[in-house]
This record gives C-alpha cells, sequence and structure tokens, in this order.
C-alpha cells in the first residue's frame, strides 16, 4: 500500500492530505489505484485491510477524522469479518461476497463518473473553443393586446356595481369654481368697497352666490395673499387659527421702489 | 447557398484570387475570415483582419469573394464604415420581429370602470373611484386607454386639476352603439334581467353623452401633454408608469 | 465534437428537397432559415423556426440543407438537443482567442456532479452522493444551475420528496453536443485513455436521456415554486437563490 500512506506520513500536514480526497470511496480508489490493477479484478479484502490500516495509522498519530471514514471503516471492518467467516447456516445477512461486489460496484461507478467528467472538461467548450455570433441581432415578437369586451359584460358589471354600491351618493352636480385670477378680481373689488379691516371670510361670502364654502376659501385665501404681495391690500391675523381681516393698504406714500415694480409684475400677471 | 457548397468552397473558381493559391489554402483563408467576422462582437477593419489572420491572407481579396459568396443570402457581409460585419439581409427584417395581436378579456375592474366613464363621463379618477367604491389604479386607466375605448377629455377645473376621462368613438365602435345614449337606461336595464338581485330604490343612471365639447368645469387639456410626457418617461419605463398622464 | 455535417436525421433523402419546389422558393426558403439562424446567439428549436417562417416552409429539410451547404467551413450549422445554431468550426478556436473568455474554471466536484448529473439524469441530490460517496454542498449544484446547465427536473416519488436533476439545453449548448446521448458510452470512454490506471473491466455508464417528459416517479416541480423561492431567498445571495427553485 505504501504510495499512498507514505506520502501521507512523511508529511506533517496531514490533515490536509486527507482533506485532499473527496469522501472515503475517494480514498479507496485511490488506494486501489496503488495497486495498479484493474478495480474489477483487485482483492476487495486487501483494498479493505489497507484502507483500515490507514485509518489506523492516522488514529496512533490522534490525527482528527471526519465522521464519514470513520462510518466507512466501520462497514469495512464488519465486511471483513464476513468475508473471513464462512457464511452460516440461517443468516439473513448478505453474505461477505455480496457485499464485496456492491462494494466494488461501488467504486467502478465512481471511476467511470470521474472518467466522464474528465471527458466533459476536454470536451470543446461555448465561450472558449467555439463562439456564437458575436453581434446577435434581435428576434422579437411584438405582442399587442387586443382587448376584448362584449357589451352584455359591460352593463352587468355597471349594473351590478350600482346595485351594490346603489344608495351610495352619486352626484357629479358640476361645482362653482373659482379660478384664482376671478378670485384676485372680485376681493380686489370687494376690499376697496370695504371700511377698514374686514374679516376675509365676510368679504368671500359676498364673492358670489352659492355655499361653496371651501372652494371660495381655497381661492380667496390664495388671492388675498398675491393682494398682500402686490401691496395692494394688507392682511392680519391675532394669532393661528384667529380669524383673518383684510384691508385695502394704507399710506401708499411709504411705497419704496421695489413695490413699483411688483405692481408691474401685478399686471402682468392678471393679464 | 444556392448549391450545397459550391460558393464557398473551392471547387468553382472566382476571378483573380484563385490565381495564386491552391484551392486548399483559398478556402482556409475564407473560412478563417468567416470565423472571425461571425465570432467578432464589433465590426472589424482590414487593418484588424489583417493583424489576426496568418500573414499570407490577403485581407481584401478575400473579403470580396467571401461578400460576393454571401451575395443575396439570407446573410451578407457589409461593409459599416471601416469594418465588415455580417448583417441579415434588409429585405428580411421583417422576419425578425413580428407584432402579434393577443386577445385579452378585460378585467373585472376595468370593465367597472369602462361602464361608469360611459355613463358618467366627463369623470375624474376621483369620481370614478366614489361610485366604485374602491379606489382606480391607474393601469386599469392605461388599459381602457390602450384598448383605444376612453380617452382624456381634458381638466377639472377644481383642486389639482385632475383630468377627465370621456368615451372615444372606437368605444362606440367595439361595442357596436350607434351613439352613445343607446346605452340602456334604468329601466331597460331592469328589463334586460341584468341586476342580479333587488335594486335600491333612490338609483338612477345618468343620460350619457360623449359630446367632445368641454363642460362649463372642464379646461382643455392640450398643452400641457408636453410637459406630462417628459415627467413620464423620466419616471420608469414600466408600462404602467407609461401611460400615466396623457392621451394615446 | 462530432462533425457539423451529417448528424441531422437522415430519414429524408436530400434530394426530396429539390423536386418539390421551384429553385426560387428553396432559395428564398434558405434565406430565412439562415437569416433567422444567424441572427440569434441562442439554439433555436424547430418549432420556434416553424412559427416564424412562412407555413410552406419544410424546416427540417431546409435545416438539412443548409447544415451541409456549411459543413466544413468556418461556421457551421450544428444541431444541440432540439435547437439549431450557428457556431465557429471547433479548430478555429485558435484564431479567435480574443473573443474568447476562458469559461469558469470547474471544481473537481463539480465537474463530477455535472456528469453524474448528465449520465444518470434524473437525479436527486442523495442520488449524487451515493455514487460520489461524499456530500454534495449546496453551492456545487448552485453553481451548476448558475451556469445554466443543470435544471430542477420535478420530485422524486418517494419520502422527502427530494427534487430532482436534470440537465438543460444549455448543457448542450456549453459543451457542443448534438443530443445528450452523444456523450461517450464506456467504450468510447475507455478508447479516450482518459483513465488514470488500468481500464477496469466490468465498468459501465448508464445512456443518458434528458426527455423533459417526468418519470413513472417524478413529480412535477411547479406549485411549489413560490415557496421555495422564499425560502432561498432568505438562505443565500440573489442570484443563487433565483435560480435555484425554479425550472428554467
Amino acid at each position: 500500500m505504501g504510495e499512498v500512506i507514505g506520502l501521507q506520513t512523511r508529511d506533517k500536514a496531514f490533515v490536509v492530505d486527507l482533506d485532499g480526497f473527496e469522501g472515503p470511496l475517494d480514498l479507496l480508489l485511490a488506494l486501489a489505484r496503488t495497486e495498479k490493477v484493474d478495480i474489477a479484478k483487485m482483492s476487495v479484502l486487501a483494498l479493505v485491510e489497507q484502507y483500515l490500516a490507514f485509518i489506523e495509522t492516522l488514529r496512533e498519530r490522534r490525527i482528527e477524522i471526519a465522521s464519514d471514514y470513520l462510518v466507512m471503516a466501520a462497514w469495512l471492518a464488519y465486511l471483513k469479518a464476513r468475508l473471513l467467516v464462512p457464511k452460516q447456516a440461517r443468516d439473513d445477512e448478505p453474505d461477505g461476497e455480496e457485499l464485496a461486489a456492491i462494494l466494488a460496484e461501488r467504486l467502478q461507478r465512481l471511476e467511470a463518473m470521474r472518467v466522464a467528467a474528465r471527458h466533459l472538461a476536454e470536451r470543446p467548450r461555448l465561450g472558449r473553443d467555439i463562439l456564437a455570433r458575436g453581434q446577435p441581432e434581435a428576434i422579437r415578437d411584438h405582442r399587442i393586446a387586443r382587448y376584448e369586451a362584449s357589451l352584455v359584460d359591460l352593463l352587468r358589471a355597471y349594473a351590478e356595481q350600482r346595485r351594490l354600491r346603489g344608495a351610495a351618493r352619486v352626484e357629479m352636480a358640476p361645482r362653482r369654481v373659482w379660478s384664482l385670477t376671478e378670485m384676485y378680481e372680485c376681493l380686489e373689488r370687494l376690499v376697496g368697497k370695504a371700511a377698514g379691516w374686514t374679516p376675509l371670510q365676510t368679504l368671500l361670502d359676498h364673492a358670489g352666490p352659492g355655499d361653496d364654502r371651501e372652494g371660495r376659501l381655497a381661492a380667496g385665501f390664495s388671492a388675498s395673499l398675491e393682494l398682500v404681495r402686490e401691496g395692494r391690500a394688507e392682511l392680519r391675523q391675532a394669532g393661528p387659527f384667529e380669524r383673518l381681516d383684510l384691508r385695502t393698504r394704507q399710506g401708499r406714500d411709504g411705497q419704496g421702489p421695489e413695490d413699483d415694480g411688483r405692481e408691474g409684475g401685478a399686471d402682468e400677471r392678471r393679464r | 447557398m444556392s448549391g450545397a457548397g459550391n460558393d464557398i468552397d473551392g471547387e468553382t473558381p472566382r476571378s483573380a484570387t484563385v490565381t495564386a493559391l491552391t484551392p486548399d489554402d483559398r478556402r482556409a483563408h475564407l473560412r478563417m475570415l468567416e470565423a472571425l467576422l461571425f465570432a467578432s462582437r464589433e465590426p472589424l477593419s482590414e487593418a484588424m483582419l489583417a493583424d489576426r489572420l496568418p500573414d499570407d491572407v490577403n485581407v481584401r481579396l478575400c473579403l470580396a469573394e467571401l461578400q460576393s459568396a454571401y451575395a443575396g443570402r439570407g446573410v451578407v457581409l457589409a461593409r459599416r464604415g471601416d469594418g465588415w460585419a455580417f448583417r441579415t439581409a434588409d429585405d428580411l427584417a421583417w422576419l425578425m420581429s413580428r407584432e402579434m395581436e393577443e386577445p385579452k378579456k378585460l378585467s373585472r375592474p376595468a370593465l367597472e370602470t369602462l361602464a361608469i366613464i360611459a355613463y358618467h363621463q366627463p369623470v375624474t379618477r376621483a369620481d370614478i373611484e366614489e361610485i366604485r367604491g374602491v379606489s382606480v389604479s391607474r393601469g386599469t386607466l392605461d388599459v381602457l386607454m390602450d384598448a383605444g375605448w376612453v380617452r382624456i377629455r381634458g381638466r377639472r377645473r377644481s383642486p389639482g386639476r385632475p383630468v377627465t376621462y370621456g368615451t372615444t368613438p372606437g368605444f362606440l365602435d367595439h361595442f357596436a352603439l350607434t351613439a352613445i345614449d343607446d346605452l340602456p337606461g334604468m329601466e331597460e336595464l331592469k328589463g334586460a334581467g341584468l341586476f342580479d338581485g333587488p335594486v335600491p330604490g333612490g338609483l338612477s343612471v345618468p343620460v350619457p353623452s360623449d359630446d367632445p365639447a368641454l363642460r362649463a368645469d372642464e379646461d382643455p387639456y392640450e398643452g400641457d401633454a408636453e410637459e406630462t410626457r417628459e415627467e413620464e418617461t423620466g419616471a420608469s419605463g414600466e408600462a404602467d408608469a407609461d401611460g400615466e398622464g396623457e392621451p394615446r
């Protein structure tokens, strides 16, 4: 057996060498190979003894051995026993010869796959030995969905949906919508008529008919800010969430030059 | 490609090239050139080819020969500026890309949304959601616009200026309606047995109109189409985001 | 790789092609086929080709004709399982070193595992471990699946319902195999001088088959794809996890 073990034992890096084996079958194959005989013809018993001796050497050197190898050792020890002891009558266990044949077959199967793997590695490979088109051109399918529905489906969907949501208020009455420009003009007019501080809400209430309070407030608030920005009105509020009051800007003589500029800007934006 | 093999393989002598070379050499040179051009990730210039081929290859002559060997075939050897590359023949472009129509059934939410748009137009998405009682995914509206049944009419003159949807002539066409008011009213719906259960008392169905003229509370949609589109394309390539705000 | 030329199914004599068609039609058909196959980097199946080509094209006959037209040239038409693709001739590898990428080096365990899957498919992980006599790490299978050579076929109808592995069309393409049974049998392996020591006597390898149809003891894998994917993504990196669970 010398070779494998000799190689191993000479070296301190023992464990590393054992790690070089891909499990107990691999070790068995390596051992068999040192015999330089056809695995089909070699003596399983001799192989088993080599394996067990090898494991024993490792043990003596107090080297940790992966459990796989120990399990195999135990099984091989059992196999050895069966091979040496003549078959007993009324024994249900498979005899030594059968077990040995199973082992030899496993080794052969692994060996065959080893060779097949080597063959694969030597095949021409795409990208290494053989190339595909370097500048492939696209082959495409543009899928265009053609939707289908029948009128009955459509109506049924509508009817069912309306029935279920039925009582729910559905009302699409056109709303009075105040544009900022519109509200600006309106407020400008109203604030000019008002005497002194007037609550913004009051002015808005007089902007026109209708009870579109929120829309009016939203537009009115923006418009009043715009008036103030342009120096046409003043806005005051006693504190957060307090009432907003608006009045025409007082004392226009106090205007700075930038106000003039703003005025021009205002005209432009109301255009 | 006509006759198996004889365009490229040596049998048929082809003008000047041949004289100097044995047919085997000539064939070997063409093979190499062919393989290089096929596998290269970019068009190859004559200089690059010369650099990669054995010294005794006359690149220019081989290119000319290869080009004429492929002339008229499904793949041609084309010149691209300095470089040479195989390209599928222009007239076969139709093979490479085809459009396939796939019939698709409209989903239930899409059907409901479409019906609501048809009856209640012009409606905003919020209106549809109010009627349906569930939110309407952008995808659903996209599908309806893709199908060519729904269009953006304009913008509602209200906070946020939401777009308003209405049906298209294509809608009438698909559902074989003479006009939008061909859609059945309440009594007809009942009569046709389209309600599955008891109908709540106050339920009514509007008389639909798809008059393209903008309503009093609608602004035209045009003008911001450009801007919206730009926004959208920036956002993502997904079909969902794609259709967002724009009429197709 | 077996010669590009003659492995086409020989059933139909080639002469038949010509007789039935006018030379123009025949030429047009070959052009179209040539263009499609040239355009694609991946092998195209006969079904896919038939689907794209006009109905009157006899795909199989045209393939045979095109293959023999290209035989021996720098670019050959190669069969890869169900698919067909133009590939550079394998004797010209030396010429194209610049286009070549050194493929990922496969570890011995990965190569052996791949060989076992190729010959013994469908196999479970336990089958592989039984043959190798050592446990197979998930990483090894992941590498093979990431490369696109191995796929999950289904589940073995046995306790624990282990997944079964098989090879993909990409495996054939990568290793230049015309079909899975192009893998050498025992006699060929022996002849190739790949054995370390004396060639064993009783050795045999199975005749491989990658028929995608499930075997009698296989269940489909689908259905639990979702669940597996979630499991996997939790377990390991994105790309690995992704490929793992799903049949390709």
